[in-house]
């Protein structure tokens, strides 16, 4: 298990794009909002919070596509299904990796794109804590889809159709939590029920997940 | 016996290919599945596997090694990243053994990316004494491999019946192995049966 | 019978509930009479 | 005899046969008495009204797009417990049939909140879950339809089912949650049925019933068709076999 960790992170880093893309994607986004809806700082200042939520949530689809339909093509799914670990592990991994390459890089750079959104300072150690938390849901809702969809061959309108619906909670808990920090008020709730959707999905999508992976491969 | 299967019913997609079917293979043997294109051996061969559920019968997949038309490798890895990836996966701890049988130490540290398709194809053979099973799969392991290749791939599954492995293979060349079955799987063609049996659609409708 | 200051909003409601409703109940039954026929064909 | 023989396609098609045209004339009758009662035959209400016209198709058609997606749930499960062919070919079918009364459902919603809350659309709970509702439905009937092999569509389709079902539900609490959060105050309850004087319950729940039979109806000479379907592109795979 460690080692297929190892070696997707290997191939995300040589592969190119791996860690880059999703970052890449966000800080654009960040840029393009400004310069759509005015800088005006007023303006920016309340919906900054979705903004980069929202931004978030694209640059992880970005690359869900990819989880599978690699290993699919060149036979190394077909060779893992027939190893010795089982499938669900498989899944975890594979979503794990996929926040590594995203979630995670995200997280760290969501600060600095704040200020391009002139999200005040009190909610900033709330924008990091809600992406550290919500991202890996993003990430193992996102795993699912692309083992539903993985063997398909316009696969990646179909995920982004079935997996965004299922981001919406996780949206909303997300951003309202930055909003709820920023303006100073409690943030309790939103953050419990954030955890509650990323650990309900790290425990039980991994099952969904190879489900749907045997299934495809079949 | 290592394996041993009776009244496997095998499916690709939602037709059944192959029914009835029955082989076995002993330490030390190998069986030559023998079939036009089509028959179903690939499908029989997933089925093993444990890729494809049998509609009928079951199989023992934990005791078999399936190497497929496809390379399995990644491009971006060297050779000894890939070897060593699925050595850790299957928990051998030493690589080079099938390293030596099927001559890959001049390759070890050139990317899978740059490799010849033959060269390639050998790298990715050389998992298979890796994932220390019993029972080796192999549909049609010798395309792209040359004369050469081909005797020494020969060689690598001789070594491996040696040792009391067995090999079911589907393949039209030989290997030159010492002790072959074949088995015509043409005999299993489900559409010499009742075609109609497990099919829940299949009864006339109105 | 007047339907007051709301007539057109009453009627548009019913008139595109109607269509979408009826548009599904014509797709359906379309729907089953080709199958129908195409699969009497292939049974010959 | 147990419930479960009709799981069987072939006896499915028998009974389905002689029980639609009842289903049918009962739909064509209840929903015809119901909306031609309510359309004609009540009271403006004093607050509403003759918008409260809208009623007789709205809360029927929400009440089954919602109930279509719990039929579907049950179905998946049967099917993913069972494999009862019949059972998956039956969510198939009530999926379109479920986002067309999400679409009537928000589309009556939106043309009686014009005139009542002057707005076409708010961000309420309900309406916001309807709209969610509706892109489940969406996402459900592309998988289907881009899938070959119709036993993996239907495993793949269930499983999408069960953990779009429980999404489905926590979007509904989310919107709900985030809501309370921002609008308070601003509550646009849609409960119209808890406080309907009698005149306007009775081609209500007459109409209902008759969405149900609609549904009910639909939803077998759907099912027929998909058995139908299913039954051709074996045909027709075992042609290109031979």
């Amino acid at each position: 298990m460690i080692a297929l960790l190892a070696r997707d992170l290997r191939l995300a880093i040589r592969a190119g794009g791996g860690f880059g893309l999703g970052l890449a994607f966000f800080l654009i986004l960040a840029t393009l909002v400004p310069l759509g809806v005015g800088p005006d700082a007023t303006l920016l200042r309340p919906i900054g919070p979705g903004i980069l939520w929202l931004g978030a949530l694209l640059a992880c689809l970005l690359s869900l596509d990819r989880i599978f339909a690699l290993d699919l093509e060149d036979g190394s799914l077909d060779l893992l299904a027939t190893a010795p670990i089982p499938l669900e592990g498989v899944a975890t991994i594979k979503a794990l990796t996929h926040w590594i390459t995203t979630g995670l890089p995200l997280t760290v750079a969501a600060p600095a794109l704040s200020l391009l959104l002139f999200l005040p300072t009190s909610a900033l150690p709330w924008l990091v804590v809600s992406l550290l938390i919500g991202t890996p849901a993003l990430s193992w809702l996102g795993t699912f889809g692309a083992a539903l969809t993985v063997g398909l061959k316009r696969g990646s309108l179909l995920l982004s159709l079935l997996v965004l619906p299922l981001y919406i909670p996780t949206l909303v808990f997300g951003a309202e939590v930055v909003r709820r920090g920023g303006d100073g008020l409690s943030v309790a709730t939103p953050l419990a029920l954030l955890a509650a959707i990323t650990l309900g999905c790290v425990a039980v999508l991994p099952f969904a997940t190879a489900a749907a992976l045997r299934i495809n491969l079949r | 016996m290592t394996l041993t299967i009776t009244d496997l019913a095998c499916r690709r997609g939602q037709i059944t290919v192959l029914r009835g079917v029955s082989l076995s293979v002993a330490a030390g043997e190998a069986l030559v599945l023998r079939g036009p294109n089509g028959a179903g051996k690939t499908t029989l061969l997933r089925t093993l596997a444990g890729l494809t559920p049998p509609i009928a019968g079951t199989v023992d997949p934990d005791i078999c090694a399936y190497a497929a038309h496809a390379d399995g490798l990644k491009g971006q890895l060297t050779v000894a990243e890939n070897l060593t990836f699925w050595a850790s996966i299957f928990g051998t701890a030493d690589i080079a053994p099938a390293v030596a049988a099927f001559d890959l130490a001049p390759l070890l540290h050139r990317r899978a990316a740059d490799l010849s398709a033959g060269q390639k194809r050998r790298t990715s053979l050389a998992r298979l004494p890796l994932t220390g099973r019993k029972v080796w799969l192999l549909d049609e392991p010798t395309v792209s491999l040359d004369a050469a290749n081909v005797a020494l791939f020969g060689r690598a599954v001789a070594a491996h019946l040696g040792t009391g492995g067995s090999a079911i293979l589907a393949t039209h060349i030989d290997l030159g192995l010492p002790d072959v079955r074949t088995l015509d799987i043409l005999q299993f063609a489900a559409r010499h049966a009742a075609p109609v049996t497990d099919d829940p659609f299949a009864e006339a409708l109105e | 019978m007047t339907l007051g200051p709301y007539a057109f909003d009453i009627l548009l409601a019913y008139a595109l509930s109607g269509a979408l409703v009826i548009g599904l109940v014509v797709q359906s039954v379309a729907a089953s009479r080709a199958t129908k026929r195409r699969l009497e064909e292939a049974e010959k | 005899m147990s419930f479960w023989e009709y799981a069987n396609p072939r006896r499915f098609m028998a009974l389905s046969a002689k029980i639609q045209p009842w289903v049918w004339a009962a739909a064509t009758v209840l929903c015809a008495t119901g909306l031609i009662w309510g359309f004609f035959f009540t009271p403006e209400d004093f607050r509403m009204g003759n918008s409260v016209k809208i009623i007789y198709i709205h809360v029927p058609s929400a009440f089954i797009a919602i109930n279509a997606w719990f039929m579907m749930l049950v179905a998946s499960l049967i099917w993913l417990i069972r494999r009862h062919h019949v059972s998956a070919l039956a969510a198939r079918a009530a999926a379109p049939i479920g986002l067309i009364m999400t679409i009537v459902a928000l589309l009556t919603g939106a043309i009686w909140g014009k005139p009542m809350w002057g707005t076409y659309w708010e961000w309420d709970p309900r309406l916001t879950s309807f709209l969610i509702l509706g892109l489940f439905y969406l996402g459900y009937s592309a998988l289907w339809s881009a899938i070959e092999e119709p036993d993996a569509a239907a495993d793949l389709t269930s499983i999408l089912c069960l953990v779009g079902t429980v999404f489905a539900v926590l979007s509904r609490y989310a919107a709900q949650f985030w809501s309370q959060g921002l609008h308070q105050g601003a509550s646009l309850s849609l409960d119209a049925e808890e406080n309907v004087a009698d005149v306007f319950w009775q081609p209500l729940v007459i109409s209902l019933a008759g969405f149900v039979a609609l549904f009910l109806a639909l939803v077998l000479m759907r099912t027929r068709t998909e058995i139908r379907r299913r039954r051709l592109s074996t045909l027709t795979a075992r042609d290109r076999l031979a």
